[in-house]
Parts: structure tokens; C-alpha cells; sequence
């Protein structure tokens, strides 16, 4: 056995809970072998999820640390671990490595502020951790406001955990919105970027933004329209990675690398760099 | 400094085996050259540089990371790292001795990669100075002096004697092997040696090939240039260029199940291929120009930006002998860098 | 030499229409033939592309047999036709890159050949057990 | 040497040009050194002039670049086609892989390329090339007497057993229509299949374990042009990127040139691009070899819309059994 450490090589995890969110996504808890939390992260960091013979692939992590217990992943089903995850029942044994990239600065930027956190889809996994680590402290952050939109009312994720809890707590403040009409939805339709226009947010909060690339870049484009600085502006970013520790250079954009140097980015340090993600 | 004959040179080789595996180019038979291992009856080549980089001894092409046992839902990970046996390089050329320099600044950074570590700590590399260079070289353009090879041991090979000179711990200690060949020697005809290679270096065809106008800070300028259409239209996208390059190091890691477990394994990888950063929703860099731009980019912009201004290019010529076209990193220098 | 008795591991691709059905006719009349055939069904005998026949070696085979209807008998009129020529190609590759003729083989069986299929396989079995394990087409990860 | 000249080619790529026949040529553009010559789409007469070369080292086969450029240029492309690519040409229209309309193809005369790796072999640190009756006339950056090389000692393989002189297609024929020649092209394949099971087993382990999966084979051939490659697609399961084990390297190259049979034009370019000199066109022509002997003559592209052996039949072809043992049990 080799004494040196080696960042390649994974532990063992086990899927304690398998749930169904939508009809493509599914939240796992995974912990290890003897019920612990595989290691601790920061909000916004990933972890290389693997099943050995199909293949390890990046995800970020959905629960917030201050969850002592587990770790959660929303994964949705496009490839092909994912939909090997999507197979897996309770008690499957995965490998896990991380955590992964920076965080989001929750202890000193977002810290003192209102905070805007805007998510389409699949966006909001990144994002809850955040969401749920503010939620924690609540004291040391202002008045919390989320936009979410989805496809349809199917189609969002965590929906009993938004209404239940982040629509019911204090302070803060919940949008919901889809993209077509649908029975029994009184809520807004219409897709994200324009449904941020309407609530027309004042600037003195930090925005952080997470969606497919197209809802990214008009969501941009309307909160500069709202008078947002870009320094405002956070966002967490996904390229094609394999070692997670910026040596095999999949992820590589400029002179950074996604998975060491982000996944978290500013949109001004977006703007250094080629665009190419 | 010390010398040896030429014509004990084989007894050299054999002392060093005794306590190491030793390494050395040997001509190959379509006239190429080729690190093989020594072993009685081996003939050191006289060749220029072998066509494969020396990369391969610290970075190998395919290496087994870890094996998985998969039982059920059961999955048990077995370490098959084991700590590399001391081995010796032998004939390394300043300018690839330069890319293990460029390669450690990747793999020995924090999270440092064992695989290589272990290669690296092992691996005893004896350079040796060049007095032909060909009409690819361009080491030069790279701040590298080939006739003051670096590596743990340095030497020059004159039409008679070979010199030596160590320059690690390492290398004293190997030195100490083949003691009783060698004997002390002044630094007369290797200063020779260099004065009359630097004459030949100073008129070769690259000569000129400046890095002005790359290194950090160019991105922008550089990545919007309007030459990189031009410049990419034919490039085939194969992998030669990466795969005979001394200091490209991007891999994949990938699954191999045997039927009684699965490898884990990693293997070189290459930025030319369609498929590098092909995700289930897409794929960030869709045309072969913007794979081509990335590779000279990340060689002249990237990575200066985040190691001191060390360029990842040595200027050791292979890609520009083996490109199956004819495209390569002089070709876009002399384009995107301005100079005509 | 042999000190352990070797027993050579064979994959057979039969063809759904003919061969599948003489193997199970030969099952039917109790005629004997190795267990160390695995038979691999397919729709038709050229539905076998030249990677299964190189995967089934991989994987651990030392011979490699093809089985399809007769010539004019093919269940899709003409696959076993196309079947002959790629095969024949395939397998005079193989045997240029120095792997044993021997090894590998196609024979048209038909459903009411029970007899024959367990004769060729008997015979192939046989061939395939005298050269011994598969050395020259074998993947070192898939051995044990 | 050549006997049209640059001047001739470069010429007429200029009137074509200027009188819109064509919007872009596809043509060689000059290197750093004389001999590595680019593949290169020329738009204005004024880049021709500066760049366009025709010489000894003009190897690259154009052919491919007409599945992968035609789509996306506007206009018709000049494409210069030597006798040999004139068959790459002919086969991939065979497989409507490129817009015979987009193109304007002047067919060239050749009198063989040199192979740079047997120039090189003969002569260190070139520093210039020049052309002569005698051979090539090479300097070098060691101020070494000049050395006069005949063109035959260094020509490369595909050009020593050139098969034909003669186009197969063009639009327009520049130079003398060649003869197609009884070339020596099987010997050694002929050789090899003399050689017992164990030398020539010996022989390409040797020959495959050098293989380091650069693709430059593949990428090159104009035969391979499938939109993703079985060895590039995870969902194949033989997705590989390394010759990890030597079972690998010989199955890259036993599907890699099966699945040209029948449709390689024996053009050489696998052979040539291969950065450690592997002989892979023993490997095609093996198969051409084979298909000839087996099923009747056949040379892929030699007239457009051709059915290939390996995707046709007759009800009398040998069995698999009597191809492999025609020459007796072990030959």
C-alpha cells in the first residue's frame, strides 16, 4: 500500500435516499459505508460522483454544509452515469471524491447583504446549497429573494422544500414562475429572464445565477438593464472534466480552469476570459 | 568534470545497469531513434532526438490508477499504486529535460499527483548537450541553451570522449558507479564544443522565432485573432502533434471492465480531438479552430499566465517533423505573433 | 506438456433461422458436443460484425466459429452471401497478423442438421484444443 | 522533378479565379523549410501568388478535404488532383460524400513525391531544396558541400509502386495523360504471406506496438469519413484512446482497415502520416490483394458509382475456409 495521498482515488459512498423530484430529476443523499459525511465542502463546491465501468462525472453538491449528516446531489438524467444514477436504488454503493473548486464567498462578499438568487431547471441544485447555508444564518445576511422557473410545474425541483419552508421562513421571498400555462398552476408563467424584468429588483443585493446558458445570458442582460453591476453578479459554471484538480485540462478556459479556478465566477472574471463555456 | 573514452562507453552503460534500469535511444529500423532499455548489446544512437518524448517515462501513454471490485451494490477500490524502482534516462536533450521542468509544474503542484511523483523522484535523467541540430530546432526561442543541458547528470560527447558533469545529489551518486571508468578532466574541449554549436544555432532557419506578442495578459488579443480560420483550415484533427509533444500532459480517465473487476486507468488525451470537451448537453468547443486555437493558446497565453511567464513549448521540432500537414506552433508564432 | 487438461473456451455465433435450430436439435437427439461452446444467438449470421468476432477473443475465446443457413437458404435471401465474403476477408486478415487459421471458422448448418452441428463443433473443439490457449489475440487485462 | 510547373498550375488557379469559375482554390502554400508543404484554401489571386507552390513535396491527397470543406464554402472550390487522389475523388462521390457541382477539379501530372523521412534519413539539417535534372540539389545549415540525391532513392512507397499515371476525373487536365502501371505494389504483401504463422505474427507485433493512437491514420484517409468514428463513441464500448494492451493495437488496425476493404484506393496517406513509420498500406492492401484474387480484379474509384466487393456477392464465392488454405495449409 502506498503511503503518499492521491486525490484520484475515491471512497466509497452509499445511497441512503433515493427521491424523485421531477420526472428527470432525482436527489440522492449519499454517505459512506459507516454513515458519515464523506468529507466537508462550502456551498458551491462539486464532487466526482463515479460507478466503476460507466464512468465519473462532476456534480455539484446540492445540500448545504451545515447539514451534518449527508450530502445531497439533484441530478438530472442527459448522459451516461446519470442515467445509471438514475437506475440505483437505496443502498447502491457509489464513489465519491472531493470537494471540488470555489465556493461561493458566503462568508465575507455575500455576508451583510441582500441576496437575489436567481435559478432555471436544473439551476437551482447549485444553488440550494447556498440558499439553505443563508437560510441557516439568517442573521447574517438582508432580505433573501428567489426567482425559480422551470419548464412546468413538474418540472420543479424541491418544490415541497420551497413552499414549505423557504416560502414560509421570515424575510424571505419566493417567485416561482413556468414557462407555458398549466392546470392547476395560479402562480406566473413565463420564462425567467423576463419575470425578473417585471419584479423589477432594487440594486442593492448580490445576485447569484445559475440556468441553462440562453436563460443565463437574457437574465444578464435584465438585471444590467435593472442598473446591476456585473461585480454584482455571481454565477457557477459546467465544462467537461475528468480529474477535478486542474491537471487534465478538459475544463481549461483561458488561463483558468473550471474546476479548480470556478466553478464559481463573477461575471466581470467572465469577462477575461474566452468565451468558451 | 569527468571523462571516459567512447570506446569504454558500453562498459559505462553496463556498470550503470548494475544498479539501475537504464534507459538510452537506439536506432530503430526505419532509421528512427527510440528510448529502449539497456541490456547487453545495445547501441546508444547517434540520432539528433528519438520521435517519442521522454515524457512517456514520468507520464506514461496508459497507466492503471485503481482497480474496483463490484459485487451487488458493493463496491470495494483497491490502491495498485506502487512506488517506482530507480531507473536512469540516459541521452535526454536540453530542450525535453526543459518539458519535465514544465510537466512538474502541472503534476507537482497541490492536489501533487503520485503517479508522476513517484516517476519523478525515481527517475535520474542524464542530459546530454547537442552539436548538430537540425533545421526544426528551435530551443533557442525558449531561453534553452542545448549545449548546457540541465538533468541530474550533464554530458558532451566529442568525437572521442564523453564528459561529465553532475549537477544533483542524484547525479553525484550515479556518478560514483562508474568511477573507476571515468577520470577528471578540464572543461577545454567541451568549451570548445559549445562555441562551435552556438555558431550552428545562431544560423539555423528558426533562429529568429521570437515569443513577442504571446505570454500572459494576451488573451483577448490573441484568441479573437483573425488568422486562427486561416491557420486551422486544413488541420486534420488527429493527435500527432500532442501525442509527440514533450510537454502536453492533458489526459482522460476512463473505465476498462475485464469481466472480474474494472481498471481504472488514464491515458493521454488530446485538445484536437472532437470529443475532448463533449458533455451529454454539448460541447463548448464545436469546430476544429476553436480545438486548434486552444492548443497554441494554452502553450503561449495559459500557461505562462499561471507559471511565470514559462512558456509550455520547448522548441524540440517534433510536431513540426511530424505533423501530417505541415501545420505547427513555428507556423502560428511567426503568424499570430506578427513577425514575417 | 499439459499438465492441467485444457479446456478451450469456444463462442459460436448461430444464426436465429438455421444453426440455433440444428443446435437444438442436436440437444434434442442427445448428440454430444463440449459444453465449453457458448452459443451466441444472432438474426442472421451477418448480423456478426468483425468487432464481435475480435470482442469474443478479447473477452477470453481461443476459436471463434460462425454459424449460418446454407448458401440460397438465408432466411433474408441473401445475408449469409455477404456473411461469406467479410468473413473470409476478416479471417485472412487475421490469419496475415499471424493468429491461427485454425482458430477461427464459419460452417453453414441448417435446422435439420443436429448431426453436423454437433460434428463441427466436436471437430472445431478438437482443432482449437490442439493449438492450445488463444496467446496472440488475448487482452492481458481480461485474463484472471 | 515535376514536369508541369508552379508557374503553369499557378496561372491557371489565377484565370479561374479572376474570371469566378471558382471562388477559392485548394492548393499547397509554402512552409518554413522547402519541403513542408501545408494544404491550404487560397482565396485571391494576390495569396496564390504569394503562397501557392507545386514541387517534389506536394504529398497531402486532397480528396478528404472536399467531404469536410465543400458544405461550408460559398461558390465552386479549384481542387489540383494528382493521378492517385483522382481516385479518392471518384470514391467518395461513389459515396455522395461530397457535391460533385462544388467543385472544379484540375487533374495534375506527377512524377512521384518524395518521402521526407528517407530525405531527411540521407541528409541532416536541410536548410534549402532546389530541384535539379541530376536529383535533388540540398543544403544544408552546417555549411556542408551540397548533395545531389536522386529523386528514386527517396521517393516515397506509394510512389515507388505508383499504380497509375492516369486521372480518373478531372475537369480539366493539365501536363500528358499518364498509363495505368503494373506496379510491384503486392510484393511485399506476397512476402509476408510466405513468411509461417510465427514470423509474421513476430512481424506485426513488432510493427503495432509503436502505434501511439495519434488517429493520424485515420483522420487522413480519404476513405474514413464517418461522422463519429466507432472508436471515438463512448456508446461503442470499444471507445479507446491508447493502445493500453497489444489486443487494442490490433484491433484499431484490423477495423481500421476493414472498414476501408473494398473502398481504399491504395492512395498511401495512412502509411505516410503515420508518425512511427507502421506499414499500414501492407494492411489495406492486404485486403486489395485478397479481393482481387478472391472475388476478381478491383481498384476502388476507378469509375464513379461502382458497386464495393465487401457490399456484394455472387452465389459462387469461395468459402471463408477455401480463401484462407488457397495457398495450402500454412503458406
Amino acid at each position: 500500500m502506498n503511503m503518499r495521498e492521491e486525490t484520484l482515488i475515491p471512497k466509497v459512498g452509499v445511497i441512503t435516499d433515493v427521491r424523485i423530484d421531477t420526472p428527470d430529476i432525482k436527489t440522492f443523499r449519499v454517505v459512506t459505508p459507516d454513515g458519515k459525511k464523506a468529507f466537508d465542502h462550502r456551498p458551491g463546491q462539486c464532487a466526482m460522483l463515479s460507478i466503476p465501468g460507466v464512468g465519473e462525472a462532476m456534480f455539484s453538491i446540492t445540500s448545504s454544509p451545515t447539514n451534518e449528516e449527508y450530502m445531497e446531489f439533484s441530478i438530472k438524467k442527459c448522459g451516461c452515469v446519470t442515467e445509471w444514477l438514475h437506475q440505483a436504488e437505496v443502498g447502491q454503493q457509489l464513489t465519491i471524491r472531493g470537494p471540488y473548486g470555489n465556493p461561493f464567498p458566503v462568508d465575507d462578499v455575500f455576508a451583510g447583504n441582500n441576496m437575489l438568487f436567481i435559478a432555471g431547471g436544473v439551476g437551482l441544485a447549485p444553488l440550494r446549497s447556498v440558499i439553505n447555508y443563508c437560510r441557516h444564518y439568517r442573521d447574517r445576511y438582508g432580505k433573501i429573494d428567489i426567482v425559480y422557473g422551470s419548464r412546468s410545474k413538474d418540472d420543479l425541483l424541491d418544490y415541497k422544500e420551497i413552499i414549505d419552508e423557504w416560502a414560509t421562513d421570515a424575510g424571505v421571498n419566493v417567485h416561482l414562475t413556468i414557462d407555458n400555462p398549466q392546470d392547476g398552476w395560479d402562480g406566473h408563467v413565463g420564462f425567467v429572464p423576463n419575470y425578473v424584468k417585471e419584479l423589477g429588483f432594487d440594486t442593492d443585493k448580490i445576485a447569484v445565477l445559475c440556468g441553462p446558458p440562453i436563460m443565463i445570458k437574457f437574465t444578464l442582460e435584465g438585471l444590467r438593464a435593472l442598473g446591476f453591476e456585473k461585480t454584482q453578479v455571481y454565477t457557477t459554471l459546467e465544462l467537461r472534466m475528468k480529474c477535478g484538480v486542474g491537471k487534465c485540462g478538459r475544463c481549461n478556459v483561458g488561463a483558468k480552469y473550471v474546476c479548480k479556478d470556478g466553478p464559481v465566477f463573477r461575471f466581470d472574471e467572465l469577462d477575461e476570459l474566452p468565451d468558451e463555456y | 568534470m569527468r571523462k571516459c573514452s567512447l570506446e569504454k562507453i558500453n562498459l559505462v552503460f553496463a556498470e550503470i545497469a548494475k544498479a539501475y534500469t537504464l534507459y538510452l535511444p537506439t536506432d530503430q529500423n526505419d532509421s528512427s531513434a527510440k528510448f529502449t532499455k539497456w541490456e547487453e548489446g545495445s547501441v546508444w544512437s547517434n540520432a539528433l532526438n528519438t520521435v517519442r518524448s521522454p515524457k512517456d517515462f514520468f507520464f506514461p501513454q496508459a497507466e492503471d490508477l485503481m482497480e474496483f471490485k463490484v459485487e451487488g451494490k458493493n463496491i470495494d477500490i483497491t490502491d495498485i499504486r506502487q512506488e517506482s524502482e530507480d531507473f536512469v534516462i540516459f541521452g535526454v536533450r536540453a530542450c525535453d529535460v526543459k518539458s519535465f521542468e514544465i510537466l512538474d509544474r502541472v503534476f507537482l503542484v497541490d492536489p501533487v499527483d503520485s503517479f508522476y511523483a513517484s516517476r519523478r523522484e525515481h527517475g535520474i535523467i542524464v542530459s546530454l548537450a547537442c552539436t548538430k541540430p537540425s533545421e526544426t530546432c528551435f530551443c533557442t526561442t525558449f531561453g534553452i541553451d542545448c549545449t548546457e543541458p540541465a538533468g541530474d547528470v550533464s554530458i558532451w560527447k566529442t568525437e572521442t570522449e564523453l564528459y561529465w558533469q553532475a549537477n544533483t545529489e542524484k547525479g553525484e551518486k550515479l556518478l560514483s558507479y562508474v568511477d573507476s571508468l571515468t577520470e577528471d578532466a578540464n572543461t577545454k574541449a567541451v568549451d570548445e564544443q559549445k562555441e562551435k554549436t552556438s555558431v550552428v544555432m545562431k544560423k539555423l532557419p528558426l533562429a529568429n522565432l521570437t515569443t513577442d506578442g504571446f505570454g500572459a495578459g494576451k488573451t483577448m488579443e490573441l484568441f479573437n485573432n483573425e488568422a486562427w480560420d486561416e491557420l486551422s483550415q486544413t488541420c486534420l484533427g488527429c493527435g500527432t502533434c500532442t501525442f509527440v509533444c514533450p510537454t502536453c500532459q492533458c489526459y482522460d480517465i476512463k473505465d476498462f471492465d475485464t469481466g472480474n473487476g474494472v481498471i481504472r486507468y488514464r491515458c493521454w488525451d488530446s485538445c484536437m480531438y472532437s470529443e475532448f470537451t463533449k458533455m451529454a448537453h454539448g460541447n463548448n468547443r464545436l469546430t476544429q479552430k476553436e480545438r486548434f486555437r486552444q492548443r497554441f493558446m494554452h502553450k503561449l497565453v495559459y500557461y505562462p499566465e499561471n507559471n511565470d511567464g514559462l512558456y509550455s513549448c520547448v522548441g524540440c521540432g517534433r510536431c513540426l517533423a511530424k505533423c501530417p500537414i505541415s501545420m505547427n506552433i513555428a507556423k502560428v508564432m511567426k503568424k499570430i505573433g506578427g513577425e514575417k | 506438456m499439459q499438465v492441467k487438461e485444457y479446456k478451450p473456451l469456444i463462442v459460436a455465433f448461430c444464426c436465429n433461422w438455421c444453426s440455433y435450430a440444428g443446435a437444438d436439435l442436436a440437444g434434442n437427439n442427445r448428440l454430444n458436443y463440449p459444453a465449453d461452446v457458448k452459443i451466441i444467438r444472432v438474426p442472421c449470421s451477418c448480423r456478426v460484425n468483425p468487432m464481435f468476432i475480435l470482442r469474443a477473443f478479447q473477452r477470453g475465446a481461443d476459436g471463434v466459429i460462425l454459424c449460418g443457413c446454407h448458401p440460397g437458404d438465408c432466411h433474408y435471401t441473401s445475408g449469409n452471401y455477404y456473411t461469406r465474403r467479410r468473413m473470409a476477408m476478416l479471417f485472412s486478415m487475421l490469419d496475415y497478423l499471424g493468429i491461427e487459421r485454425e482458430r477461427t471458422r464459419v460452417e453453414w448448418v441448417s435446422a435439420a442438421e443436429g448431426a453436423k452441428f454437433a460434428a463441427t463443433m466436436n471437430e472445431f473443439v478438437e482443432a482449437v484444443s490442439a493449438l492450445g490457449e488463444n496467446k496472440r489475440l488475448e487482452d492481458l487485462r481480461c485474463k484472471r | 522533378m515535376q514536369k508541369i510547373t508552379r508557374e503553369q498550375l499557378l496561372d491557371r488557379a489565377v484565370a479561374l479565379l479572376s474570371d469566378g469559375t471558382v471562388n477559392s482554390v485548394l492548393g499547397w502554400q509554402k512552409g518554413e523549410f522547402d519541403y513542408d508543404v501545408t494544404p491550404h484554401i487560397f482565396k485571391s489571386a494576390d495569396e496564390l501568388k504569394e503562397g501557392f507552390v507545386w514541387n517534389d513535396f506536394c504529398y497531402a491527397n486532397f480528396s478528404k478535404y472536399l467531404v469536410l470543406k465543400t458544405d461550408r464554402i460559398e461558390g465552386k472550390l479549384l481542387v489540383f488532383l494528382k493521378p492517385c487522389d483522382t481516385y479518392s475523388f471518384n470514391q467518395l462521390l461513389t459515396e455522395h460524400r461530397f457535391d460533385r457541382e462544388k467543385v472544379y477539379a484540375i487533374g495534375v501530372g506527377c512524377e512521384g513525391m518524395v518521402d521526407v523521412n528517407k530525405l531527411k534519413a540521407a541528409v541532416d539539417g536541410i536548410s534549402s531544396i532546389e530541384a535539379t535534372e541530376e536529383g535533388l540539389k540540398v543544403t544544408t545549415i552546417y555549411d556542408d558541400e551540397p548533395t545531389v540525391v536522386a529523386i528514386e532513392n527517396v521517393l516515397l512507397e506509394r510512389c515507388v509502386n505508383c499504380k497509375s499515371k492516369k486521372h480518373v476525373a478531372y475537369d480539366e487536365l493539365m501536363g500528358e495523360e499518364g498509363e495505368i502501371i503494373d506496379s510491384a505494389r503486392f510484393d511485399e504483401v506476397a512476402a509476408l504471406e510466405a513468411m509461417t504463422a510465427d514470423e509474421r505474427f513476430a512481424f506485426w507485433q513488432n510493427e503495432l506496438s509503436k502505434c501511439i493512437r495519434c488517429n493520424a491514420c485515420r483522420d487522413a484517409c480519404p476513405a474514413c469519413t464517418c461522422e463519429n468514428c466507432v472508436f471515438n463513441n463512448p456508446n461503442s464500448g470499444v471507445e479507446t484512446k491508447a493502445p493500453v494492451t497489444s489486443f487494442e493495437e490490433q484491433m484499431f488496425h484490423i477495423i481500421r482497415a476493414y472498414h476501408v476493404a473494398g473502398r481504399c484506393t491504395d492512395c498511401g496517406e495512412c502509411s505516410r502520416v503515420c508518425p512511427q513509420n507502421i506499414p499500414l498500406h501492407l494492411l489495406n492492401r492486404k485486403f486489395i490483394k485478397d479481393i482481387n484474387e478472391c472475388y476478381g480484379d478491383y481498384q476502388a474509384g476507378e469509375e464513379v458509382g461502382m458497386r464495393a466487393p465487401l457490399v456484394d456477392y455472387t452465389l459462387e464465392d469461395l468459402e471463408p475456409g477455401e480463401v484462407l488454405n488457397r495457398r495450402g495449409e500454412d503458406a
